[in-house]
């Protein structure tokens, strides 16, 4: 008999497919595998169990478990597709084995790949009326009841095939069928059912409020084949079920005695996995150790492959009916009351006992050349009623150690939903105290040990989960042969085989107690540094105890393999003063590697519980499971949220011109909008230079679409906006817009704009472009929360119109070609008028005289369909004036040349209308939104930071905006001290009008510095700015008429 | 991603709404009645209790109405949820706290209302 | 005629080419120039039976509801008092809103204003048409409401979330599900949709 | 083979009974209560005083946030107290003799707008004249400063430049509240954990001890620096505040060797990431929408917070995100914090320091500490009194917090 692959007649390898044979590579080393193999089993198969060393220490380690638990087997997994990106920190127990794959061993810690990744994933949302997670026997037990009441049912599995541990075993049956072959079949059947699926490769990361299960598909075995366009690599699905069943099976314990981590010592189930699953041998010669039942059926699995088992060391003092019939059936060595101490590796471990060459020894008794460090032998000891070694040590010669510290339900889900988790005395478990509301856990995740208990459980659960939807069927629990589990002797804690006392034992006096902490405490309140150092476990007048505690001791007995952390560490931390396990945690790092403790937490409490003399695990308290269960590639929950699909770009219908003319965009909120049209061989400034004078001298178009507006109609529409806005609206004649200020409560400007009356009780309001949505929010918040009697609606209309504005001395001109129909002229159609027209081609539109830049100026407003065909045509109508199409670089400089505010860029959420230079706009007669707030002791301040002008003095310097403002004659010496600041730099051009830069800034007491130099440090030399009023060009507002 | 029961919708994925803060905090009758300390519970001070919070909510995607609601904020369990006239259930005893209670006319400060950003570090 | 864009415009090749046809087949369309009329009213109240009789269609009562022929005018219910009428029967018509508005405001002896907003939003929501056995499933990519025909049967139709884009998604048949996101947003959510479908352009291929 | 975080210090802390009464009570033993505490020793001769807290030291927020250091906040008040927090950082680890990994590799904040680069210019100019190092660094800077950012511009965000701060960095938050408190206890402090502040006892409108799940404990002063929980305490002093509680969350991936030498904070995207010593990458991102005290927030959340790091970090495709979890911060209408005295007599607030108060910690501790032992409040938390939203003279720091206007 030799490790590695085993024929069919000793395995069913029921995961494997022997009629397809494959290679796979790791390290380089080519290794034969089957479909169906994953990385890890394929390694056995090929004779080895060694995978990277150990992260901090360097030790050699080897595969430990058979699933997502493992703690040692991390691989980097090559690029599959070339150029695609490798992959890192993948458990080799998860990773499927695929023909070319190719594969490396980590030492705990990855390697990310600069590439990026352009494989695609996505995301879908369904909804169930059942979810069930796990299709273990229990798990499908339940699909199979939910589903066949019509109940809508969704059943995830993390692994490639349905059976969970059935998987693992042999020989058992349900229903009087071979277990595998049921499970089998159940899924084949209720595959068919139009409102049933079952996912395989899908792993439930995380459970949230209301029955929300997020869940991480994988797509096939490969892990990374060239995937079809669209076809996902990793697909997370968002589920919202009405009634989650968890299935989600439990995890197998290591076991805690000294060089417990070396290569060959293994959990018990996974060695079984191995066996029955992938048909491979962990080893040839192979001794078990148990605190319960449940590695007898891997004894026998193992005696009728053929494998040597010479040895079960159980800690139970008695063997139960079920060891005593494996026992027997098998011939092997029980040794009661008893545990493994230690174990050790080397040829002369190998030649002090053995029938059997040992595994990963070649024949000659050295080393296979790929598993160094592997156990050669393992020594056990009679333990006492307190669970210390406390007799002669033995030692026999083994190849592999298989070891079950007993069974942690697997409850991160059920936690995640706050479900409670009580301490099982006779399960030495963790079990659920009660389900979640709306959820259930059943078979092994709820501490049910034999299979027809699961499938009970299940088959309930999945009727009762159905039925509390509506849907309605016989129940029908499939039943297994009964086995009655012998009871379990927990061990957390084993001491080396020196001969003296282990911890935890109560007759140890002066022991690291938290009741002689107590004591200490209560008997001296202000105990000193010194005293409670005592307190240290190892530290007592014990001198015995004193070097049962010695940490160097503990330092081989690890705890958490993958944070190489042992109970030295743990004793360390107890003894500076850490009491709770989440202390314990951080201090050590124990249970927050890759694998979040699943095989080490619960023995992280037990050994705590244990040096803190304790009862059980759980008066240490639990840590916290935290979402994903198992851990997920950054890029599968980015999904298809890439590049252009990442966040959308919202665009006018006249888009498709802006970016034919070569036009440069800018993000203002969501939307794209032309910031410049530069011409060949033009930058930003040239640009925008002339833009700004083709609106200053003759005639420009912009594409304002992207303004908000909103129509509102209501008998109390006046009295609304009189309350939304500073100023009034009520006597607003029809027919006339006005320009009006938005504050929040606090009376800080939020928003602006132009509204115009069209009706008695009809207007239209435009908002900023950012602002648009909270505006209509706004309207609508007051109008429902506040004052819900009164007769108005909104309705937004934002993109239902296009609005392209025309300004400039000749825009009349091409207004006039463009709607013939009205009279454009001075008299007949006064600023802020609006007509309602139709254009030269047919167009109805809406023309409206407002302005933005000081000039004369239009907003021709059309249905969106017709927005692209007006800006044609006012195009070709402006071309005769040399029309200019300009963007919102050029809108600002306009803008600001006037004096004119842009909410967002001039305020920042702290200025009020009077700050701004807007007192005309504020009403005194009426109340509305913020005004109280004007009262207030800091803004009644007349020194608060006012708008003004900033004209740099050498006519030259552009100053940055957002650039700072001082008093002239202040010393900048900030190593002295804060240099006080009295303002900045809110907005800063070249003016082609003014033939010079020139800026709108908040200036303390500003209004009153008018004239006055100051400066704005720049480039570390100060600028001399001289305070001026912010509108430039035109204060007396002549050019509007044009 | 909490469901949320929309009085008029039904049952909807939260990211489908926007939350608005204390529930029952009206606009004062006579703001320059008030104190600046006053003004400023108006606009800054809301109730933030462990436990049963009457709050308000918009279902800002689907019909765009306000509704109140009370949630547990420990559990994040919504305990009831009920349109913005009506009055606030008595079922969540001191839910809101010392807070003005309205005849269904409600209002958030700035806080209620601030949307939520990223978080700063 | 050829004055108007719709806003997919220029995306009508693009989605031409991305749709499959056949089992397991999606298709994309755009639906142009439909009359929109945004309604604001109570149903029940005189307002809404003015409106109902202006446009000769019932207004919806509930969340989900439509109203009216799927093919030609139609009405879907936003809100307790919000309203979308479409009519893909027709394109729309300048002045589409006058008449219903009307109703509102009309001032015959007797009859008087009335409270209510109707207007013309024709060009404010695009109607993209996905059809095909895999509908569903490409807008399951994105959407969070439960599009199983129990929970979503044809008729249905709900303002909610596609991807990130709020729309108004209406299963007008059995297989065809008709989204409205504002015209903005269609470019991006025609782009949305082309890479949703993929996936079914491969498995026939 | 990876190196191993330096060995902690033997001995923290003991853990006794609380005494009948101490001169002051700090309830909440996180890391600000933790600086107080410290500072009320250290600098006020205050020792006879008990931390208070009610689960595990320094399990809240302490132990939840991304440790992100830095002071270039854009208001003087606001500039003056973090930077002071920064310079004692740059002592504290010798001064507590407790290497804390406090780590200065600098600070980056994006720019993907105009006016997010119009506000990083405002910003830097009023650092550099608060004496803040800042400089404001163009995408080929940004890109020298952490190669590994994505800075082309056909992303749906390009970076357009960014603030730099070079002396911000991070710190081991664990280790960081463990230092103080292995100091405090030493000096005599009593650290009572497993202690839950209940109710407060008052003579008059004074305060005079707490009630807690483990009996009375007078106290001749009490300090609440219990961070998301300041409502729920104050309330049962009588006490309101203008602070909500929201859940943030944050998230790790597993160990990858380095590659990111920085700190990088996105409020556009909403996304801030660094790598930790260990090697995990840290990742922090938007507050939930709504008040919750449950230290867990929304997936989505997480999953925008992925898709901004992927779309940013190309590299970060295939790292894998080990473990997500949530704190509670105490938001503020202006997004700065209150350091004050209350209406009752002797009892104090050190609250509202939201998603970005560890950073604060040693000054949160030492403007605490002086308010606390003089009756009134230090020049640098002058400012951040609770009547500023009384005047309405409010410190608005959502741009530097993240919140856009
Ligand atoms: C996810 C996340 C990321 C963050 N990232 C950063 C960052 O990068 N940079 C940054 O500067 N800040 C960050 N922060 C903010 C920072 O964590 C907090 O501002 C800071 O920790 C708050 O101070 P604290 O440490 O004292 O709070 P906490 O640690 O929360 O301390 C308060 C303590 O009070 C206790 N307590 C509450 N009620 C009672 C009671 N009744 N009796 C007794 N004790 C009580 C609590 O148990 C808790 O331990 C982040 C926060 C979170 C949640
Ligand atoms: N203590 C014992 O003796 C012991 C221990 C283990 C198993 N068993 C036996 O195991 C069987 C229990 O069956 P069961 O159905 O309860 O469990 P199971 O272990 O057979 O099945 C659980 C399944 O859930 C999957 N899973 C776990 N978490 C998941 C997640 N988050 N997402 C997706 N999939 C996930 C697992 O991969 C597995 O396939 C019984 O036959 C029992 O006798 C006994
Ligand atoms: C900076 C930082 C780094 C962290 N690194 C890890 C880590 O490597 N592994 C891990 O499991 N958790 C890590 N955590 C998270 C903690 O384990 C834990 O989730 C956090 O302290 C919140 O506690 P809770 O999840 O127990 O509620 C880290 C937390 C922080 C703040
Ligand atoms: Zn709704």
């Amino acid at each position: 008999m030799t490790a590695g692959r085993v024929g069919p007649d000793c395995s069913p390898g029921h995961g494997i497919d022997r009629t397809a044979p494959i290679t796979v590579t790791v390290d380089g080393r080519p290794m034969a595998a089957f479909a169906g193999d994953t990385v890890a089993s394929a390694h056995i198969a090929s004779g080895r169990l060694s995978c990277g060393p150990s992260l901090y220490l360097s030790r050699p380690r080897g595969i430990v478990a058979a699933g997502v638990e493992e703690p040692n087997a991390l691989l980097t997994v090559d690029a599959r597709t070339p150029g695609g990106p490798s992959e890192s920190m993948l458990p080799a127990t998860t990773v499927e084995a695929v023909e070319g794959l190719s594969a490396r061993w980590l030492q705990g810690m990855g390697v990310l790949d600069p590439l990026g990744d352009d494989a695609y994933y996505d995301r879908k949302y369904v909804h169930t009326d059942v979810l069930i997670v796990g299709a273990g026997p229990a798990g499908i037990a339940a699909a199979r009841e939910a589903a066949k009441t019509g109940a809508r049912t969704v059943l995830v599995d993390e692994q490639s095939m349905p059976g969970g541990s059935l998987l693992s075993g042999r020989g058992e049956t349900v229903d009087g069928v071979d277990a595998v072959a049921w499970a089998r079949t159940a899924l084949e059947r209720l595959t068919g059912q139009p409102d049933f699926a079952y996912m395989h490769r899908t792993t439930a990361i995380g459970s949230y409020d209301a029955n929300y299960v997020v869940a991480v598909e994988r797509r096939a075995a490969d892990v990374d084949t060239p995937a079809a366009p669209g076809v996902p690599r990793e697909r997370v699905w968002h589920i919202r079920a009405k009634r989650v069943i968890l299935a989600t099976g439990a995890h197998e314990r290591p076991l805690v005695f000294a060089d417990n981590d070396r290569p060959g010592v293994m959990l018990a189930g996974a060695v079984r996995t191995y066996l029955n699953r992938y048909a491979v041998a962990a080893g040839k010669n192979i001794i078990l150790a148990t605190t319960d039942d449940s590695v007898y059926g891997l004894l026998e699995d193992l005696h009728s492959a053929g494998i040597a088992v010479p040895l079960v060391v159980d800690s139970r003092p008695e063997p139960s009916a079920r060891a005593r019939a494996a026992l027997e059936a098998t011939g092997a060595r029980g040794a009661f009351g008893a545990a493994v101490v230690g174990t050790s590796a080397g040829a002369d471990a190998s030649t002090e006992v053995g029938t059997s060459e040992g595994v990963g020894t070649s024949a000659d008794g050295q080393a296979d050349a790929g598993d160094e460090g592997r156990v050669t032998a393992v020594s056990f000891a009679p333990v006492d009623e307190f669970g210390r070694p406390s007799g002669d040590v033995e030692t026999a010669a083994a190849d592999t150690l298989a070891v079950s510290g007993g069974h942690s339900p697997v409850l991160h889900l059920h936690t995640q939903r706050q479900g409670r988790v009580h301490w099982d005395e006779s399960l030495a478990a963790f079990v659920p105290e009660a389900p979640v509301a709306g959820q259930a856990v059943v078979g092994s995740a709820n501490g049910a040990v034999s299979l027809g208990v699961a499938l009970e459980q299940g088959a309930h659960a999945g009727h009762s989960a159905a039925a509390e939807t509506g849907a309605r069927g016989p129940l029908v629990v499939p039943t297994a042969s009964a086995v009655a589990p012998g009871p379990v002797r927990p061990l957390w804690l084993i001491a080396a085989p020196h001969g003296s006392a282990a911890p935890g034992s109560p007759d140890r006096d002066g022991g690291p107690g938290e009741s002689d902490l107590g004591e200490s405490a209560a008997s001296d309140g202000r105990s000193g540094v010194g005293d409670s150092r005592d307190d240290r476990p190892g530290t007592s007048d014990d001198e015995d105890d004193d070097a049962a505690f010695a940490p160097e001791r503990w330092s081989t007995h690890f705890v958490d393999l993958q944070r190489d952390q042992t109970v030295a560490d743990v004793l360390r931390a107890i003894g500076a003063g850490m009491r709770s396990v989440e202390h314990i945690k951080r201090y050590t790092s124990i249970s927050t590697a890759g694998d979040q403790g699943k095989t080490s937490s619960v023995n992280a409490m037990g050994v705590i519980a244990s040096l803190l003399e304790d009862a059980d695990p759980a008066s240490v308290g639990t840590s916290t499971n935290r979402p994903p269960y198992t851990p997920v590639a950054f890029a599968a929950l980015a999904g298809r949220r890439r590049g252009e699909l990442y966040e959308p770009a919202r665009v006018t219908n006249i888009h498709p011109w802006h970016v034919a003319h070569g036009a440069e965009f800018e993000d203002v909120g969501q939307w794209k909008r032309p910031r410049y049209f530069p011409r060949t061989d033009e930058d930003m400034d040239a640009a925008v230079l002339r833009e700004c004078a083709a609106v200053r001298t003759t005639v420009g178009f912009q594409d304002v679409s992207t303004l908000g507006k909103i129509e509102i109609r209501g008998t109390d529409a006046p009295e609304f906006l009189n309350r939304i806005y500073t100023n009034g609206f009520a006597k607003l004649p029809v027919g006339r817009g006005r320009y009006g200020l938005m504050c929040g409560a606090d009376g800080m400007l939020f928003d602006d704009g132009v509204t115009m009356r069209l009706a008695e009780d009809r207007f239209l309001m435009t908002t900023t472009t950012g602002g648009a949505a909270g505006v209509l929010d706004w309207l609508e918040e007051w109008h429902q929360t506040e004052w819900p009697h009164m007769d108005v609606f909104f309705t937004s209309v934002t993109e239902q119109w296009n609005t392209i504005a025309v300004a400039g001395p000749r825009s009349r001109d091409v207004v006039a070609k463009i709607a013939p129909d009205i009279d454009v002229s001075n008299e007949a159609f006064g600023f802020m008028e609006f007509r309602e027209a139709q254009l030269s081609n047919g167009i109805p539109a809406r023309i409206c005289r407002i302005s933005f830049s000081g000039e004369l100026a239009f907003e021709v407003n059309v249905s969106a369909f017709y927005g692209l065909a007006a800006w044609e045509l006012v195009a070709e109508a402006g071309e005769e004036f040399d029309i200019t199409p300009y963007g919102t670089e050029t809108m600002h400089v306009l803008r600001a040349e006037k004096g004119l505010v842009i909410i967002g860029q001039d305020t920042d959420g702290t200025v009020t209308p009077h700050d701004a230079g807007m007192g005309w706009a504020v009403s005194r007669l009426k109340d509305f939104i913020g005004k109280r707030s004007f009262q207030r002791a800091d803004t009644v301040r007349p020194d608060r930071k006012h708008f003004v002008g900033v004209l740099p003095v050498d006519g030259v310097t552009r100053l940055d905006e957002g650039a700072q403002l001082i008093a002239a004659g202040t010393p900048v010496t900030p190593e002295a001290g804060p240099v006080p600041m009295i303002g900045h730099v809110t907005s800063s051009y070249v003016s082609a009008e003014l033939g010079r830069p020139f800026g709108l800034a908040l200036v303390e007491n500003g209004f009153n510095r008018m004239g006055e130099i100051v400066q704005s440090p720049v480039d570390g030399t100060l600028v001399d700015v001289e305070i001026t009023s912010s509108v430039f060009i035109d204060p007396e507002g002549k050019r509007r008429d044009g | 991603m909490l469901l949320i029961d929309c009085p008029h919708c039904g049952p909807r994925d939260e990211v489908e709404f926007h939350y608005g803060g204390q529930a029952h905090v009206p606009y004062p009758e006579d703001p320059y009645a008030l104190t600046d300390r006053e003004w400023a519970e108006f606009l800054f001070y809301r109730d933030n209790p462990r436990g049963p919070f009457a709050e308000r909510w918009q279902h800002s995607v689907g019909c765009r109405k306000w509704f109140n609601a009370v949630r547990d904020t420990a559990t994040y369990e919504f305990l009831e949820v009920y349109p913005m006239a009506a009055p606030a259930p008595s079922a969540g005893g001191g839910l809101t706290g010392n807070g003005p209670v309205g005849s269904g006319s409600t209002r958030s400060g700035p806080v209620g209302s601030g949307s939520a950003g990223s978080g700063s570090a | 005629m050829h004055l108007r864009r719709s806003p997919a415009h220029g995306a009508a090749a693009e989605m031409a080419a991305a749709s499959v046809a056949g089992p397991p087949g999606v298709m994309l369309r755009e639906i142009a120039f439909a009359p929109q009329l945004g309604v604001r009213t109570v149903p029940g109240s005189a307002s809404a039976s003015r409106i109902e009789r202006a446009l000769g269609v019932s207004l919806p009562s509930s969340v989900g509801e439509t109203t009216g022929d799927p093919d030609a005018l139609h009405c879907v219910w936003i809100s307790p008092d919000e309203f979308l009428t479409i009519d893909v029967s027709r394109t729309q018509e300048h002045g589409e809103a006058g008449a219903v508005a009307a109703a509102l405001d009309d001032d015959r002896p007797g009859a008087g204003r009335v409270p209510g907003q109707v207007v013309d939003l024709s060009g404010n929501r695009a109607i993209l048409e996905l059809t095909g056995p895999s509908a569903r499933a490409v807008l399951e990519k994105g959407c969070h409401v439960d599009l199983h025909p129990r929970a979503f049967p044809v008729g249905h139709a709900v303002s909610t979330l596609v991807g990130p884009v709020p729309m108004i998604v209406h299963r007008s048949h059995g297989e065809t599900f008709r989204l409205l996101p504002r015209s903005s947003f269609a470019q991006y959510t025609v782009r949305w949709l082309i890479d949703a479908m993929l996936e079914f352009r491969t498995i026939r291929a | 083979m990876a190196d191993q975080l330096p060995e902690h210090p033997a001995f923290l802390w003991r853990n006794p009974d609380p005494k009948p009464s101490y001169d002051a009570v700090i309830v909440g033993g996180g890391g600000h209560g933790l600086a107080t505490a410290y500072y009320l020793a250290k600098n006020h001769g205050m020792t006879n005083i008990a931390i208070l807290e009610r689960g595990w030291l320094a399990g809240g927020n302490m132990a939840r946030n991304t440790t992100i250091i830095r002071s270039n906040y854009l208001w003087d008040e606001s500039a003056a107290i973090y930077e002071h927090s920064i310079r004692l950082w740059e002592q504290l680890p010798e001064e507590l003799d407790y290497d804390f990994l406090f780590s200065q590799r600098g600070v980056l904040n994006l720019a993907h707008t105009l006016q997010d680069v119009r506000e990083s210019r405002r910003r830097v100019g009023a650092n550099q004249l608060n004496g803040v190092d800042a400089e404001f660094l163009d995408p080929d800077q940004v890109k020298e400063a952490c190669p590994i950012i994505n800075v082309s511009d056909d992303i749906r965000y390009p970076v357009m430049g960014a603030t730099y701060q070079p002396r911000a960095g991070i710190a081991k938050h664990d280790h960081v509240a463990w230092a103080f408190a292995r100091a405090i206890d030493a000096m005599g402090v009593d650290i009572i954990q497993n202690c839950e502040v209940t109710g407060f006892i008052k003579d008059g409108n004074r305060v005079v001890g707490v009630e807690t799940d483990r009996g009375r404990i007078g106290a001749g002063k009490v300090g609440l620096a219990a961070a998301g929980h300041s409502s729920v305490l104050a309330e049962r002093a009588g006490l309101r505040l203008p602070i909500q509680s929201r859940p943030l969350q944050a998230l790790v991936s597993e160990l990858f060797e380095p590659v990111h030498p920085t700190v990088v904070m996105s409020n556009h995207v909403h996304v801030y990431v660094s790598q930790a010593h260990k090697g995990e990458l840290v990742l922090g991102a938007g507050v939930d929408a709504y008040n919750g005290y449950g230290q867990r927030g929304g997936f989505h959340i997480i999953e925008d917070q992925m898709a901004a790091a992927v779309e940013l970090f190309p590299i970060f495709s295939r790292a894998h995100l080990l473990r997500t979890w949530g704190g509670v911060v105490d938001t503020t209408f202006d997004a700065s914090p209150i350091v004050s005295p209350t209406s009752i007599d002797e009892l104090y607030v050190n609250c509202g320091w939201g998603t970005g108060g560890f950073k604060g910690t040693p000054g949160a501790g030492y403007t605490f500490a002086h308010t606390m032992a003089t009756g009134s409040p230090h020049p640098l938390n002058e400012p951040f009194l609770l009547d500023r939203f009384e005047t309405g003279h409010l410190i608005d720091e959502h741009g530097a917090a993240g919140v856009a206007h």
